[in-house]
């Protein structure tokens, strides 16, 4: 008979000592960052979307061979006088559909002092169908904007 | 709670908010000012009538109107509030901030933007359902709510149909809600919610009895069913030599009143398919239990038929245990409404802190802990009464 | 208590048998499961789980891609502790080539696993207490697995998917004041585990929906394969990290939690204690974190010898092996993933006899798997 | 137990079992490459009838006890090396709780249409592992309740891990 009033005893206390546990946290401040209005700072290693430089590039080929899911293509530049090879590249992608920011490629990349394909802290990054997943840079057109076959991707989403 | 420092929007929501909240604050006097009056202004108002020769049917079915309409919009204002609260004070239990944008200061308009968006929603029956018992499921389960409040005091005088069987016309009412229940269980066609709509059929049948038992003690006390005699017994203090020591709630009755009181208090949260006992529509095994099924309005209306129930057994509570409407300076009617969502306040704690019990162990706990104690309550109390 | 069910569906009752899928769509699946369950009312009379829904073929994806490439794919098996399955890939290969990391990349990795085992019990207590009923905890959980994702985002660039250990020792060492951070992040979580205890561990509702529910005997575990906490949890003390010490594992001292009875409290109580565990290692490992190179020389394109080699870790969820045979080319000829989720879940079919519905959710949420490693 | 005690204690039993000799690098490898290199278990290759007798002898003997099926796979030898015949293996890898010592059994099949005894009776877990060699790799397992595809979908044509294996994309760029 003790014993039955004892674990009712011990029930009740474990139960309010939770609720104990929820009165604290409801006095405490919250951690929600606003995102709209509030925004982390991001780390200084943080992989964000892939940027490109298309003068320091030498179209050597070893990001597309490092990457595990090969979604960069290149092509390399040709001198137009000379018919031949020069190190510099015409054109370059990457399907972000099949990235996977993974930073391979970045330290594949020989170019010193700055890699010409990085990870930079950009997050907002929305698209709205496939194709506008396949960024192109372009080195021979006029434009510097990076062009992809359709409207520029950059805007946040 | 650090409040966050306000920018330009923020400060002139508040205000708003402000503005609002004194106009309810100044409608609510009005309402309980006449309330009290009420009858005064009846006499008046029909021995103007009996002058002018206008039939008194007319009259009685206008001030019906009145009535009914100043409960509905009480109750809806209610029920609206309470859904934005319980989202706050759920989410400052989870050290998150819960809905901030909609409408300024801490997103104070979100349930009026569910409650469009909800009616703006697509009202889809399913295949599989019975049409016409999944329509009339919502409404089964929804006009009981409404129903009983027309017994509830909300203060002196501010009682919309003082039956002299106020507690047992409640509890007869809130029964037929499972009624609703059950029709949306089976009519939806889906297994997850004829599981959902059984299952909360066992278990308001089960908690109805100890709830009602643990009400006894307080009828053997007062003598009568009616409301507003329990909450006037209740009024004035214990003296001890002058100084008021407790106020006469019955929830201060030495054993009586505190057994009571839990009892009540467990089984009508387990009641209103609430945390731990929310067997009925629990999100983990039966992805929603009876509502899976329905969508847009008809979700509203049984979203707004549990919350009716919450406010109502809170109001209960209050009447039954802690005194409804007596206090020494506010108005009578603030200090029910201030009782009833201290108790809300605790319905929601215990939703955000206790896990769920299993379907048999809930029975069993009915069967073998509340209904055995109950009736010890009641012996108790014969005792007392006895000497 | 199997048994006395059995007996309730007598001959004249005649109770027809009704199918329930749970999932694949099911809030409380954890991913895409589905389980086939013959139910008589609320007691389940037979249950079939289903997988294969999230097979994304890692074992064929190996088969054309190069040594470090395999590491970004190990990042998605299981994807809460991603950490131990780029430690599990990096062991098999320098296991292969015969490489020694230094005794700084060693520690490294294990203050990385430790502290992603913490991450993937906290998503573990988090939903269990949901699957339970309870939603607190869950934001409790995550605001502590927070604080950890943050200090992976500064060593290794992402959250989740880190690719941070490499063959041959890490990706990059430390940054600045990363310790002092983790030390602040372990001096927050102790009284955290107090409050974890108090909310949940003791409270009489989950005790009663958890206690005696799902009991897993010893032989059957081990019949079936079972490892890691499951196994631990059915009073067996087993733990690669001291049975078959890796990555200088002996260096630590730390207990191995054991359950008492196998029900799926004990495997819950087991998780918790194993956090407390891991914080008092990751103390020690940052103590003992010498100076000095943090990776091997290892060749710009790797070239293992010839042969086969089995590795495996305790991964959080249990024994994670890889068995890699390579023919000498750079890349492998032959993975196969042992992955302890897709072990652990087989014995479902066998506990669930005679359950009711609320029990499949507790013991499929106290089995804690991950579908990524289900399917791979 | 070191593995040649093991080994003396299953030879008396069984003849024909024999343990697979440590990989010899080829004589065309380069030198760079260094050693093959194997992990310091006790490698057997077993007959593909004697297998399910064979395994309850691991599992029942006394001083070897292998409770513990770590796991099952299969390896497709179809490209023409010249030191591996074209076969299918089958792996067991078994440990054991008792004597904390660990054994590789080593089946071969051959290619057309592979058929093994199952283990399900010894060790429950190759249940779901040998459904999932099958689902991979067409090995026939005899003996086992549902032995059907439990990772890819009952349709599915041919056997995705062979390394002759033609894989149709599937198509969803438009």
């Amino acid at each position: 008979m003790l014993n039955y009033f004892k674990t009712i005893y011990k029930v009740g206390k474990s139960l309010i000592q939770g609720m104990l546990v929820t009165w604290k946290s409801f006095w405490q401040p919250s951690i929600t960052v606003q995102f709209p209005d509030e925004k982390l700072i991001t780390p200084e290693r943080f992989r964000g979307a892939l940027t490109f430089d298309k003068e320091t590039c030498t179209a050597c080929n070893l990001c597309v061979k490092a990457c595990p899911t090969a979604c960069i293509s290149l092509e390399p530049a040709v001198d137009p006088a000379t018919k031949k090879r020069i190190a510099k590249v015409s054109w370059y992608q990457i399907d972000f559909g099949k990235c996977n920011y993974c930073r391979l490629c970045e330290e594949a990349c020989p170019t010193k002092p700055i890699k010409s394909v990085r990870h930079t802290h950009q997050y907002e990054w929305g698209m709205l169908e496939r194709k506008e997943m396949f960024v192109k840079w372009e080195r021979m057109s006029p434009s510097t904007e990076p062009s992809t076959s359709g409207s520029t991707n950059m805007k946040p989403i | 709670m650090i409040l966050p420092v306000w920018n330009e929007s923020q400060k002139r929501s508040a205000l708003i908010l402000f503005g609002i909240a004194s106009a309810g604050a100044g409608i609510s006097i009005a309402i309980g000012e006449i309330g009290a009056r009420f009858s005064k202004i009846w006499q008046c108002l029909s021995s103007f009538a009996l002058k002018n020769s206008i039939p008194t049917a007319l009259l009685t079915t206008l001030s019906m109107i009145i009535q009914c309409s100043i409960l509905i919009g009480f109750i809806s204002g209610a029920v609206m509030f309470m859904v934005w609260w319980e989202r706050k004070v759920s989410a400052h239990m989870q050290n998150r901030l819960g809905p901030m944008f909609t409408g300024g200061w801490h997103g104070w308009a979100q349930t009026i933007a569910d409650a469009i968006k909800l009616l703006l929603k697509e009202d889809i029956i399913p295949a599989e359902a019975k049409p016409w018992v999944h329509r009339l499921a919502p409404i089964v389960a929804f006009v009981p709510a409404f129903l009983c409040y027309a017994a509830l005091p909300f203060g002196e005088g501010l009682i919309s149909a003082d039956l002299d069987i106020g507690i047992l016309y409640i509890f007869a009412i809130s029964g037929l809600s499972v009624l609703g229940i059950v029709m949306a269980g089976w009519g939806s066609g889906n297994k997850y919610s004829l599981l959902g709509g059984l299952r909360s059929a066992a278990q308001s049948v089960s908690y109805e009895i100890p709830r009602v038992l643990s009400v006894v003690p307080i009828l053997m006390m007062v003598g009568s069913l009616k409301l507003t005699s329990i909450a006037n017994v209740q009024t004035g203090f214990w003296r001890l030599a002058g100084i008021p020591l407790l106020p006469r709630w019955f929830i201060f009755y030495p054993i009586v009143g505190q057994i009571a009181f839990l009892i009540f208090l467990i089984s009508s949260v387990a009641e209103t398919n609430r945390t731990p006992f929310d067997i009925a529509e629990a999100e983990s095994e039966l992805v929603a239990g009876f509502h899976t099924e329905y969508s847009g309005m008809k979700f509203s209306f049984f979203f707004l038929a549990e919350y009716a129930y919450v406010f109502l057994s809170s109001g209960l509570t209050t009447v039954l245990f802690l005194g409804g409407g007596s206090g020494p300076v506010l108005p009578s009617w603030s200090w029910f409404l201030l009782k009833s969502f201290a108790v809300v306040f605790l319905f929601l704690w215990f939703r955000w802190t206790f896990p769920r019990l299993r379907v048999d162990r809930l029975m069993e706990f009915t069967w073998k802990f509340l209904l055995p104690w109950s009736f010890i309550n009641i012996l108790i109390t014969g005792f007392i009464l006895l000497f | 208590m199997n048994t006395e069910i059995l007996r309730i569906q007598g001959q004249d009752s005649k109770t027809e048998e009704m199918i329930l899928n749970l999932g694949p769509q099911h809030p409380s699946t954890h991913g895409v499961l589905r389980v086939i369950l013959k139910m008589d009312g609320e007691v389940i009379t037979s249950a079939q789980p289903d997988v294969g829904y999230l097979h994304r073929g890692t074992e064929k994806l190996a088969e054309n891609r190069t040594y470090p490439q395999m590491l970004v794919i190990s990042d998605r098996w299981d994807y809460l502790a991603a950490m131990s399955n780029n430690l599990v890939w990096a062991l098999a290969v320098e296991k292969l080539m015969q490489i020694e990391v230094p005794a700084r990349g060693q520690i490294l990795r294990v203050i990385m696993v430790e502290l992603n085992r913490i991450a993937s019990h906290l998503v573990f207590f988090g939903t269990y207490g949901i699957d339970i009923g309870a939603y607190t905890p869950f934001l409790y959980a995550f605001r502590e697995r927070e604080k950890i994702l943050d200090l992976f985002e500064e060593v290794s660039g992402a959250r989740m998917t880190y690719n941070y250990i490499r063959i041959g020792g890490v990706m990059a060492d430390l940054p600045k004041d990363w310790i002092g951070r983790c030390r602040s992040f372990l001096e927050w979580m102790k009284p955290r585990f107090i409050e974890y205890d108090t909310l949940l561990t003791e409270n009489p509702i989950f005790q009663d929906r958890t206690k005696n529910i799902g009991i897993l005997p010893q032989p059957l575990a081990i019949s079936y394969g079972i490892s890691g906490p499951n196994l631990r949890g059915s009073s067996y003390r087993f733990d690669l990290r001291k049975d078959a010490p890796y990555c200088l594992y002996e260096k630590f001292n730390f207990s191995i939690p054991t359950g008492k009875n196998g029900d799926c409290w004990d495997r819950y109580w087991v998780r918790i204690e194993e956090m407390k565990e891991s914080v008092k290692i990751i103390e020690q490992a940052l103590d003992l974190l010498p100076e000095g190179e943090c990776n091997a020389k290892v060749p710009r394109i790797i070239r293992p010898p010839m042969g086969e080699v089995y590795a495996q870790i305790e991964a959080p969820r249990g024994m994670l092996g890889i068995y890699l045979v390579s023919d000498g080319g750079d890349k492998p000829y032959r993975v196969h993933v042992r992955p302890p989720s897709f072990i652990n879940l087989a014995v479902l079919q066998e506990i669930l006899v005679g359950m009711k519905v609320a029990d499949v959710i507790a013991i499929l949420g106290s089995i804690d798997i991950v579908l990524g490693e289900v399917d791979r | 137990m070191t593995p040649q005690e093991m080994f003396s204690i299953i030879q008396a039993q069984y003849k024909n079992i024999t343990e697979i000799p440590y990989p010899q690098s080829p004589h065309a490898a380069p030198a760079h490459e260094g050693k093959p290199y194997r992990d310091p278990h006790l490698y057997l290759q077993c007959p593909s009838e004697l297998w399910l007798e064979f395994a309850n002898f691991l599992k029942n003997e006394e001083n070897l006890s292998f409770d513990y099926l770590t796991f099952v796979t299969a390896l497709d030898y179809a490209k023409v090396n010249p030191q591996e015949p074209i076969r299918i293996e089958v792996v067991y890898h078994l440990y054991s709780f008792k004597h904390r010592h660990s054994i590789v059994v080593k089946i071969s099949l051959q290619r057309e249409n592979p058929v093994l005894s199952s283990v399900i009776q010894v060790w429950k877990t190759s249940d779901w592992q040998e459904r999932e060699v099958y689902d991979m790799f067409g090995v026939k397992f005899e003996g086992h309740p549902n032995c059907s595809r439990i990772l890819m979908w009952e349709g599915f044509p041919g056997w995705p891990l062979r390394k002759d294996y033609v894989h149709i994309p599937d198509r969803y760029d438009d």
